[in-house]
């Protein structure tokens, strides 16, 4: 079984904290040191972000640490080199985040087949629209037990996400509002509503909700109504100011 | 083969609309409803009206007389120069801005490159009372400042694009997340024929009325529709698609689509992205682009501000592999100095988006009773200051 | 009572040609050839191909909606901002090009305010393959650098005027000059209604193709050939001349000359003539212009440079002291005003010389059923930097 | 019988030194001691200019001269009034040379009679046209005796030639050259070749040349084939550096 549907299914508390970092920031030899800080300290799921030039769903944050860790040399290749003892320590899921024209580049395939190598257990690809995914690239990920992760937002209309529920085969990511990473914080009634919403539709996927997310209590809010939580930019911070001597403190902050 | 869009959103193997799923319902809204909203009677009124009455069309095809002696071929200019605002931008954003009315949206926003399709959606937004946000590249605000003013004149806010390259690609990207955060009262005009489809296609239509009127144009002054070439720059390409457009499948018609090769091709600072570039994604659309081995897209370089992207349309990349156009590579100086020469010669400063074009009769013959259109499409003065300088004038 | 120019070469009281005996020949020839060159059929053809393809008349007509409904009175905007170098000059500078090839000329002088004319001019010389000098004052070269850089990017050469005010009168004075030293190759090309007969008449009737569109323009919108009001700027009177021509003797159709009052009409910066002048003459003409007791010609001041001009031509001081037309005086600030009022909600840049004429809509008040023809003699491209520095923009 | 036409019939030698000044300048109230020093040095006919503000047939010197002496204050009034006694020490003619706005203002007839009353003999008014003077001003200023002289250049025809010898009753302001004052120095043959054909024309009036005399050589040039030339910018030049002190020594130079 696919960790990420393991972790899903022994996670029973429904608060699994999944955190993202971009590959190569701050420093471009610290990815397999962050995964192991961040497991080691309490986080279940892990997005690694394959930087890229132009992160258009990205806030400031996101895209500031990507520019730099391109600028610090971060590679496809190199990341999947950083990754390759990985599972050696590392146990919880571990998910590739990145656009899909570094990938198309790399070659959908032989992506997923590296990704499988490397104990990379999962995908978020932004701007791989379902529909194409289903009709080009599904097989591809599934042969190789590849877990391609799809957004949906507010605007996503009923149909449309019961439709990604029956694409979907290891979660659904719930963007919180409708907007580019870092956005806001805290949730008010529009959000908890639609996170209402979603949780009453009785998905197949579980739902981690991402986007906003950036301290104990916004973690606890969108638990409340989803199986996990992301958080990106509130780390990419953290990480920038305090470097990743922090890791612990800031992951305590967010679970206590 | 067709080189015109398929009902999936591709020409040939380009296009698509690769967008992350918080633009789907607004991208999948206009997706729906473009082509019944532009076949509307009304919409297709109204859109005449403006072109005619407040843009100016026709723009005049002008037989250059001085310039075909020199060049011993028939060279007609297509005027887009003379359009209000100063270029073939506009076509697009009346119809745009009529589209965004119909569907309800009272929030613009926009990417500009050279400032000529941030000053002309500022001027729709302005002819129609909506409120206008234009996303420019630090860069190209402080090498377009006329442009600048102007949006300013024109009550739209212009912010500045501070990542990446810091031109056109990046206000790109600012204007895409602008939309995400922004789904549900905001239009995105795009500004060319790049973008998830519908986007290539509709502002294809919406430009193709230069082609349609080069066709009675010529008529009139040749006593036939069809001209033996027809060559245009190629930034996003959408002046190209309207110039090539009601031609794309009559193969008598010769499509010479014309990139920026900046300081040389091979030159590392170039924006000659047929040449250059791969397949790959930009902007929700697949296409040729420049890009690095791993995916990483490429900072452009041209002296023109409109030519300086990375990519080219789904409809310019699907020209190219097929071979239906011809692709040249112009450098900045070539450019320039074709520019002057119309200045010298014809009494018209284009852009230097459009002096591209016109540096293809410095580098192709053409046979002497070959009917050459070439699409000015625009005028220079945004670019004064570079041509000055450029010349020591 | 005719407000024409009659046999010779008087509106009333007004006109003539005042000229040093150095002038005499030039002047003469012209005189003796302007109505049959005019007349000849190959020149009527030529010209009006190039107003056509070149210049891209017919400029619209354009029924202006938002600023109607606000004025409650029905507002056409004649769009001379769209002609090619962006203002009615160029009709003038054409038609005079033509005249000077068939007078034999091969050098080309003109004076210049704004840099509109000189722009004009410099590209018609472009055009035919002709040398061209343009002399310019001093402070308006500072003021309108964009068309300086223009002129010089067209390959003319422009000399400042440095003596008296340094504007337009005073690069008048050195046009002039010019002139008297190269009697024989040169043909002065006047930008305005004004100077020794026959150039007010002559450049009316190049600018006569304005009210003619006008005619026609408005049949087809409104089913009548006859505008309520026709509202135009006067700087040296061409464009007004052009918008009022073939309505000059039907008085069903008012007319009013927008003068500048710069800082107030009685502020002593002013350039409001028709108020301020008395009978004189200036620039080889007998008119009304702003003059001490003792004749020395004042000073005038705008913030237009395009009508800092101390003189209006003997037509529009004939229409003046006659009553046929409605003289207004508009301010600095109330065009400036204007200005930016339609780029807000038309989403034009005019010219501020143009803007003068909007301002009328300010200060009085029309029928709600009146057709108002305003004519935007140019786009305020070459204004921005005094947009932007008033409005602090 | 006209101070002018007296001057020409008695001057025989034809070598008559006719000098122009711009009345007002170097200093406001010099003109009537320069045209008593100008007299006392031998020359025989004086141009008094009466400055304006847009003076287009002049060239540079000239136009300076205008521009400082209007900022000096000069105006007609006052220079009518500084002429007032000039008949009580001076007898060659005298001739004021100015534009006709000013003129216009001051009322032609009220500056014709004016002009009577102080002594003076004639006007040079470049821009009122041969025409327009014949039609409208001719009998005022026949009616007070002033002589109006009129200019021909080597534009002019012979048949205009002709039409101005016979309105002009005292002498032919023949233009060097066409061009403003102050444009050129010394004669070639395109201009004595032109000086030779009007010589030829047996006028009525006798020709007096100005534009480019500047020094001995082209006054003797000039003198051959006409009456008398006019020195205008070179004297303005010379009471520009050297002040009025130096008019005995400007004269001499021209005339010795
Ligand atoms: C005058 C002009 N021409 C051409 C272009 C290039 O764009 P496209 O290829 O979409 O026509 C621009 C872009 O700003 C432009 O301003
Ligand atoms: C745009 C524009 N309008 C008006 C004028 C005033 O001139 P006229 O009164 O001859 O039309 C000028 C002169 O430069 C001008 O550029």
């Amino acid at each position: 079984m696919n960790r990420i549907n393991q972790k899903l299914q022994e996670n029973s508390n429904g608060k699994l904290l999944s955190i993202y970092f971009t590959a190569g920031y701050p420093n471009l030899n610290e990815t397999a040191g962050i995964i192991q800080d961040l497991e080691k300290n309490g986080v279940e799921m892990i997005e690694i972000g394959l930087p890229f030039s132009d992160p258009l769903a990205d806030g400031p944050t996101i895209q500031a640490s990507s520019t730099q860790a391109l600028k610090n040399g971060m590679t496809t290749e190199l990341l999947f080199e950083q990754l390759k003892d990985i599972r050696k320590t590392v146990t919880i899921p571990l998910i590739i985040m990145g656009y899909f024209n570094p990938i198309l580049q790399y070659g959908v395939e032989a992506f997923c087949k590296k990704c499988a190598e490397v104990g990379i257990d999962g995908l978020i690809i932004p701007d791989l629209p379902v529909d194409v995914y289903n009709q080009h690239y599904k097989a591809i990920f599934e042969q190789h037990d590849i877990i391609n992760a799809f957004l949906i937002t507010p605007q996503t209309s009923e149909e449309r996400i019961r439709f990604i529920d029956s694409i979907s085969k290891g979660f659904i990511y719930m963007v919180s509002s409708a907007s580019v990473t870092g956005s806001s914080s805290g949730f008010g009634d529009t959000q908890t509503d639609y996170f209402k919403r979603i949780a009453d539709m009785n998905l197949n996927n579980p739902q981690i909700i991402g986007f906003g997310i950036s301290d104990h209590e916004s973690f606890t809010q969108a638990t409340t109504y989803a199986k996990g939580a992301i958080i990106g930019s509130a780390f990419i911070k953290d990480l920038t100011s305090n470097t990743t001597d922090n890791i612990g403190n800031f992951v305590r902050s967010i679970l206590n | 083969m067709t080189y015109n869009i398929d009902e999936k959103g591709y020409y040939g193997e380009f296009g698509g609309a690769f967008i992350p799923e918080m633009l789907y319902p607004n991208v999948e809204e206009l997706r729906q409803n473009y082509l019944k909203v532009m076949a509307e009677p009304e919409f297709q009124e109204e859109f005449n009206a403006l072109l005619k009455d407040y843009v100016g069309r026709p723009s005049p095809l002008y037989f250059a007389k001085r310039l075909s002696e020199k060049y011993h071929t028939k060279i007609y200019l297509k005027r887009e120069d003379l359009n209000h605002t100063g270029a073939h931008k506009i076509n697009n954003t009346i119809g745009q801005i009529l589209m965004a009315k119909r569907l309800g949206k009272h929030r613009i926003i926009a990417e500009t490159g050279a400032g000529q399709h941030g000053v002309a959606t500022a001027t729709v937004c302005a002819l129609m009372g909506l409120e206008c946000i234009v996303y420019m590249g630090e860069i190209d605000i402080a090498r377009q400042a006329p442009n600048v003013a102007r949006m300013k004149m024109l009550g739209a806010k212009v912010l500045p694009a501070l990542s990446g390259s810091r031109t056109l690609k990046d206000a790109t990207n600012e204007a895409i997340r602008d939309w995400i955060n922004n789904p549900v009262d905001t239009h995105y005009i795009i500004g060319s024929v790049v973008g998830p489809h519908p986007y290539p296609d509709m502002v294809a239509r919406f430009q193709a009325i230069v082609s349609e009127e080069i066709q009675w144009q010529l008529k009139e002054k040749e006593g036939t529709s069809k001209p033996d070439y027809v060559v245009a720059c190629v930034g996003g390409g959408s002046n190209a698609a309207g110039a090539f457009y009601h031609f794309l499948e009559d193969k008598d018609v010769k499509l010479i689509a014309v990139e920026a090769a900046g300081k040389g091709v091979h030159s590392g600072e170039s924006a000659a992205t047929s040449v250059l570039g791969k397949e790959g994604i930009i902007h929700g659309s697949k296409t040729l682009l420049m890009q690095t081995q791993d995916g990483q897209i490429t900072e452009p370089y041209s002296i023109s501000a409109g030519l300086d992207y990375p990519g080219v349309g789904p409809m310019h990349a699907h020209l190219y592999t097929s071979g239906r156009a011809e692709f040249i590579a112009i450098t900045d100086d070539d450019a320039m100095t074709s520019g002057l020469e119309l200045c010298k010669m014809e009494g018209i400063i284009p852009a230097i988006e459009s002096s591209h074009a016109l540096a293809v009769l410095q580098h192709k013959k053409f046979p002497p009773d070959a009917i050459v259109v070439v699409s000015l499409s625009g005028r220079g003065d945004k670019d004064l200051e570079t041509y000055i300088k450029h010349f020591k004038l």
